[in-house]
């Protein structure tokens, strides 16, 4: 089994993530992946200029390692990749590429979701939405928070 | 002199970093963010409350936890999540 | 909303399908992508030479089509991209490649796996199972259909 | 003449079509069914069977459909899904 993980400082391209990812696979038959572009829209329907993930050097990394590891030790996947980026993202730019490998679809599937519900609520980032009208930092969403908590009931 | 790191709206507050003197024998963290707090306004606004943790060697830790002067420490408000 | 389907005769690179479907997109948050490969072991564990998709043009790409537009139709979706592929497949093959883009994961997530559902019980295909001790048609498992059948509960 | 098609496990015995006379006065498809059945033992083993499905210019139909000389016809066992 191989989890890699990493954080991005610059744009990255989820097509050559998902190459990389699928590349000599022969035996795990369903390969799932999500990946959050951001928007030019924020959640109050203004638009964006810019989002900024703030991270500390060391810890995200690691907060990010560890939700790949849980993931694959959770669910009968084979392989998990998560490329997430920092810093300063322009609309349209990958913020997060996450995928998992397994031998049925339906461990992938459940995987892939698991780990985009953990990404958005536990990583160690702080989101900053800069607008015209000026900048704010997002905490978790009551809709992201409910996502993650669905887990726990299983 | 140790650095303590800020992150997030914290940071936005205080900048990436102030210089501390952590004393030979130690410091609890609640006494560290009081004396980071006593310093001046903005500080108290930017520390003084529960949401915002401190975190030593990148490890998050209660107020109780003892600090030494070569350890990392940071303060930051909590994760928005990626 | 764009729902793009297509039957391949010939071997494709999802990664290519992923950067299609990406392509420009700056208000959907969200894409979720499956991409099936062809093993190199059967159901029974042995060791497979080829997996043949007989199919029956027209009728299969029209099944395809449908089933995407079904998923779109049934979900906050903006965009659906299948493709399929048809023919001999050789191990590490991928076999399909599905998206699905929506403003927020969790609609993305569920057309992905329900798109998948549907096309692993309903497509127009006939699945043969080439192996060195002989050829085997299948019917869709009952996993498949187990899988496909979560959905008329909803 | 029309061309009556075959696929999946069908097409293995009787190959990928044969040549059949549809009167101008149409046919149903049990009629069809029946006049291949009794051309060769191979033909019957291989349609004269539940999971045997008919499909009339690419639309799946019972066996009291009728169809006229022009039209497109396959025989087929059930889809196996992609």
């Amino acid at each position: 089994m191989a989890v890699h993980t990493r954080l991005a400082l610059e744009p990255f391209d989820p097509a050559r993530e998902l190459a990389a990812f699928l590349d000599g696979r022969d035996q795990d038959g369903a390969v799932v992946s999500f990946t959050g572009v951001m928007r030019g829209q924020g959640r109050d329907g203004q638009t964006l200029e810019r989002l900024h993930l703030d991270w500390y050097p060391g810890m995200t990394e690691a907060s990010i390692a560890k939700i790949a590891e849980d993931t694959a030790a959770r669910f009968s996947v084979s392989d998990v990749r998560v490329v997430h980026r920092c810093g300063d993202i322009q609309p349209g730019e990958p913020i997060v590429f996450a995928a998992a490998a397994a031998p049925h679809r339906r461990a992938a599937f459940e995987a892939c979701d698991y780990l985009m519900d953990k990404l958005k609520t536990e990583a160690a980032f702080w989101k900053r939405e800069d607008s015209a009208s000026g900048s704010q930092w997002i905490d978790p969403s009551g809709k992201d928070r409910a996502d993650a908590a669905r887990w726990s009931k299983l | 002199m140790s650095k303590v790191l800020f992150f997030g709206r914290t940071a936005d507050r205080l900048g990436r970093s102030r210089e501390v003197e952590i004393p030979p024998a130690g410091l609890s963290i609640a006494d560290l963010r009081q004396r980071l707090c006593n310093a001046d306004e903005t500080a108290r606004d930017a520390l003084d409350r529960p949401d915002v943790r401190a975190c030593v060697d990148q490890v998050i830790v209660g107020d109780d936890a003892r600090i030494a002067p070569d350890q990392e420490i940071a303060f930051f408000s909590v994760f928005s999540g990626g």
